[in-house]
């Protein structure tokens, strides 16, 4: 019964994170303040929340980006910090800046923190003075092609060319031979200098198929960097992760040791403060290389939430408040996330519209995260995750199985979602044995049984 | 029919879903209309309800002006485009900017909303006469807010 | 039409999917909307509504004879008073109790139902003509079950 | 991913233990025969199980307690197992008998142990010999007047006489002061004749607000038996459980490890095999002493499953085929569960009726177990139970902080619900402090907050 470390906070977000902030803030005798856009009137986070501003229209850069009517708001309200929640402003340190000048807390680490580790290149090369592997390549910007040569001399095959501003496939090239290296190199600078302004462009160690795992951390400002085992995010399609469980089937007590140590050490040495998550890339011979780091709460956190007991939202506002934290303790079990997102089970398109029933599952370890109810409306102006179900097991046997019972049990009709992959995916063989990569999903969908499946109709 | 059977018609369908019930009595027409589980009803036991700040006469979401309609076709409501704080002067000895019933021209400053202590202009997009101002001085408004209502100058 | 009738109608109502309800008595126009949110209907993605038992016209829930209504006021459904296996006859080798079209009398012998190994006879509780037989023989049967369909004989 | 224990099992209840065993059968890949009364032909337990039999009207004794439809229902179905869920059959020897005859598995203990626990007398006394604490009184009935005044001067006062025969408050007497003792005696022997035939009557020590305190066990036919911790039911209201928590607040390590060692003792000694229950009373210098020994699964099991991250339906069924049980572990956190039942949250008058809106509240640490939603009907024939809310958290104040989060989130409407006298509770000083007995809930209802409470009106 200790007194609530803010007496109000806004939550500068949307949808099931919006509300898992909510609940937490609510647990902790934290008033809350909603922004909500137009479309989004009659949100489970606007009806949860103890107070609601609208910041603007259904266009998130007018709205749940617009940082002069959020500040606005938080200052109306009189709000003493602001979630960011994920997505939106989470990661702009432009956001943080002006929330420290405006007096109001930000939730996340310094505009400091989020600037450094947002620049690949510079995080990178912290991290390899370190001690913590990077996936090797090019130490920045590489603009000559003689320098390319000798660094592809180096690295060796497959690799990455990839642009230093850039992001989402763009100016980005992967190199399997070696007689296709220049034209790939040529190409690479000319994209990134079309889409980004700049011809840089960096070389990276490509791997097939490796493994995506994640370890979470958190640093109090007392100085306290705990790490929370990890999180295998490896079953992705185009780079969006579907399902994520903890710990990796994949991982061996000292290797899972190693890479919570190369966390922290990340975590000290950027002077990190608050919840981050240290992303790795791991291949079939088990080493791990950094690729970056997320400066705010992860979808996926629940998996770790469930397995450790630990409530990282309630963690993340405790720091802000400069309050210490507890250490994570052993973790118990197995924990798995599936993304059910409104969208076709099979071909991913998005299936916005309004959901006419809506049942969530319950029982034994079931989660649900979720912003949606009966007669609720997904609009089209959003990303498609409309809820989280995590399935918590002794084993990863009991998790899975419960994960399918939990799907089954799972109400959801007006749109499609994607609960049948999810269902099909627990059944697969493959999966159930823990054997999968980034590759996994695309096989997946081929090999998949093609029954008639009545929720496909 | 009479009042006191209007009356229990009434009490009856007070603890029922229906939402629409017709009758018409000489040739015996009955609608009776059931609400799929009032939806927008869901949180009212939720205890946050309260302080809460609810925008009216927002405009449609594709609306990105600060206008929006109003029920009497010759009149415009200018609503908020941004967050912040309402102010009808520009300073607390200052006049206010407009009153009811004064004339004003396209481009003619309104009100203020402060924001980020910023003092943001809000201008008239028309020629008319203030017929509302819905808002006190210092009061809190969210995007969309309705502002002020002003009737159009009749086009000759 | 009466309040109360129309109460009655309400109440009717009330537990059920519908939504629009609409009757004209002179030219008789009757229409009947029913809900999008079937809520019978909430589980149909379950893939466990494949093997499912279910009776029809089971008697009202204070109803503990054997016996239902049939669409016909001179006809009764005799139904399942318990739940087991159904058989026409006392053993493979016998002749059917009854066939459709035969006459029975009160405390006739129309079938068996065979619960933990003891076969229980079911008998007619009235005179008539059996109209139909339900089920087949080895069928297995739950309470309220419809077993046979029996034509009253007219009362003189 | 090992074969499930039995192709089939006919669960022989209905509500939300129906829908919980259903959910363990679909975890281990068990196909389920639900039964139900005409009453219940929409219910979720129907709807959920992959077969369903009609077993009766509305009547428990005509339907949920129709042993030779309900043994039918199983052979039509080819069911091989029976779960009796608890409440209906669940401690019925003659039940668990004629299953045994019939040829169709019992999940359950055996009909001895059934009956054993099932008569008070025999119970205690066999408690006596293994070297259990028992509540100080008579070892069995007792017929003379001297007799009884002899046993009076031993146990001293206050004490209760009750029926032998009896349950349910007919032929019980509790007498304070030595000048009532003789006008009770015959008054209760003359009550317990006329409500059960016999004017056997024994004596037992009054605690005057002690703990509730029970002790769940699992024991298999390998041998093993296991104690996982304790429940703490003290929150009762005219002997109906209202909340229950784990671990007790009240408990010393040391009280839980003798009480602990105590159950398994008891479980032992009686041979038991499958689920049980071992209730204590703990007075306030936390001596404790046996009641009675529940052989079925309880209401207020999902708290231990919690803590434990144990499923013990699955164990349930797992030891009715003769397969061996892990060990508990270790226990983790807090875990409290809150029964709400369709009642008038002051008076808790019986509120039956259509639920209009039901939404379940969902997050990090909830579970709920119910076989509710919108559109259902609570039917005026069973217990008002309509869903049990389960908080867990790291400490007790954090499971209590959730709990009040989930209460609020928790949307019922169309019928009364005890969920305001549940946020009370939970908002009571004395009871944050873990200061309560049995005593604890007629003073509370006395001085809790009268603030017009919207929920109420």
């Amino acid at each position: 019964m200790n007194p609530p470390p803010f007496r109000k906070i806004l939550v500068a977000n949307r949808g099931e994170i919006a509300v898992r902030i909510i609940r937490a803030c609510r647990e902790m005798g934290i008033r809350t303040v909603a922004i909500y856009s137009t479309a989004d009137r009659d949100a489970l986070h606007v009806r949860m929340a103890d107070e609601s501003v609208c910041v603007g229209p259904p266009e998130t850069n007018v709205s749940y980006r617009n940082i002069p009517n959020i500040i606005s708001a938080a200052e109306i309200t009189q709000a003493e910090a602001i979630h960011p929640g994920y997505g939106f402003l989470s990661e702009n340190a432009h956001f943080a800046e002006i929330c420290q000048s405006a007096g109001v807390i930000f939730i996340g680490p310094s505009p400091e923190s989020i600037t450094l580790m947002g620049d690949k290149a510079r995080a990178k090369s912290l991290m390899r003075e370190t001690g913590v592997p990077v996936v090797p390549g090019s130490e920045g910007a590489i603009s000559s092609e003689e320098e390319a040569i000798a660094l592809f001399r180096e690295v060796g095959l497959p690799l990455i060319i990839k642009a230093s501003a850039g992001g989402g496939g763009r100016g980005m090239r992967i190199v399997h031979q070696e007689s296709d290296f220049e034209n790939a190199f040529q190409a690479a600078q000319t994209e990134a200098y079309q889409a980004f302004g700049s011809k840089d462009v960096y070389i990276e160690k490509y791997f097939i198929n490796p493994r995506h795992i994640e370890i979470q951390i958190l640093a109090d400002a007392q100085g306290n960097v705990h790490a929370f085992g990890e999180r295998d995010c490896s079953i992705q399609r185009r780079h969006q992760k579907l399902v994520e469980e903890a710990p990796s089937p994949f991982l061996t007590p000292k290797l899972r040791q190693e890479m919570s140590d190369a966390a922290m050490k990340a975590a000290k040495a950027a002077g990190y403060i608050n919840a981050g998550t240290v992303e790795f890339l791991v291949d079939e011979r088990k080493n791990f290389f950094f690729i970056e780091m997320n400066t705010r709460i992860q979808v996926e956190h629940p998996v770790t939430e469930t397995i450790f007991q630990y409530d990282l939202v309630k963690a993340q506002i405790r720091i802000a408040a400069g309050l210490p934290i507890d250490p994570p303790g052993k973790s118990f079990g197995h924990a798995i996330e599936c993304r059910i997102n409104a969208e076709d089970p099979w071909t991913f398109a998005p299936s916005p519209g309004t959901i006419q029933q809506f049942m969530i599952p319950g029982g034994p370890g079931i989660r649900v995260d979720t912003a949606f109810f009966g007669g609720a409306t997904v609009p089209p102006h959003y990303d498609s995750l409309i809820a989280k179900l995590i399935a918590t097991g002794r084993t990863r046997d009991e998790a899975l199985d419960r994960m399918s019972r939990g799907l089954s049990e799972f109400v959801i009709e007006g749109i499609k979602t994607t609960i049948p992959f999810h269902l099909a995916l627990m059944d697969d063989d493959e999966f159930r044995k823990g054997q999968y990569s980034t590759g996994f999903v695309e096989p997946f969908l081929v090999r998949r049984p093609k029954e008639t499946d009545p929720a496909e109709a | 029919m009479t009042n006191s059977e209007i009356q229990e018609l009434l009490a009856l369908l007070q603890n029922t879903n229906v939402t629409v019930f017709e009758l018409e009595q000489e040739g015996t027409r009955i609608k009776i209309q059931k609400s799929p589980l009032a939806v927008s009803d869901a949180f009212r036991i939720l205890p946050s309800h309260q302080n809460r700040m609810e925008g009216v006469n927002v405009g449609t979401p594709s609306d990105r002006t600060t206008v929006s309609g109003s029920p009497n076709p010759s009149h415009r409501i200018i609503t908020a485009p941004i967050v912040g704080t309402f102010y009808r002067s520009a300073s607390p000895e200052s006049a206010p900017y407009v009153e009811i019933g004064a004339p004003v021209q396209k481009g003619q400053i309104l009100c203020i909303i402060e924001a980020m202590k910023l003092m943001n202009e809000i201008e008239s997009e028309f020629d008319g006469t203030v017929r509302a101002i819905f808002l006190e001085n210092g009061q809190s408004v969210e995007f969309g807010m309705p502002l002020i209502e002003i009737e159009l100058t009749a086009e000759s």
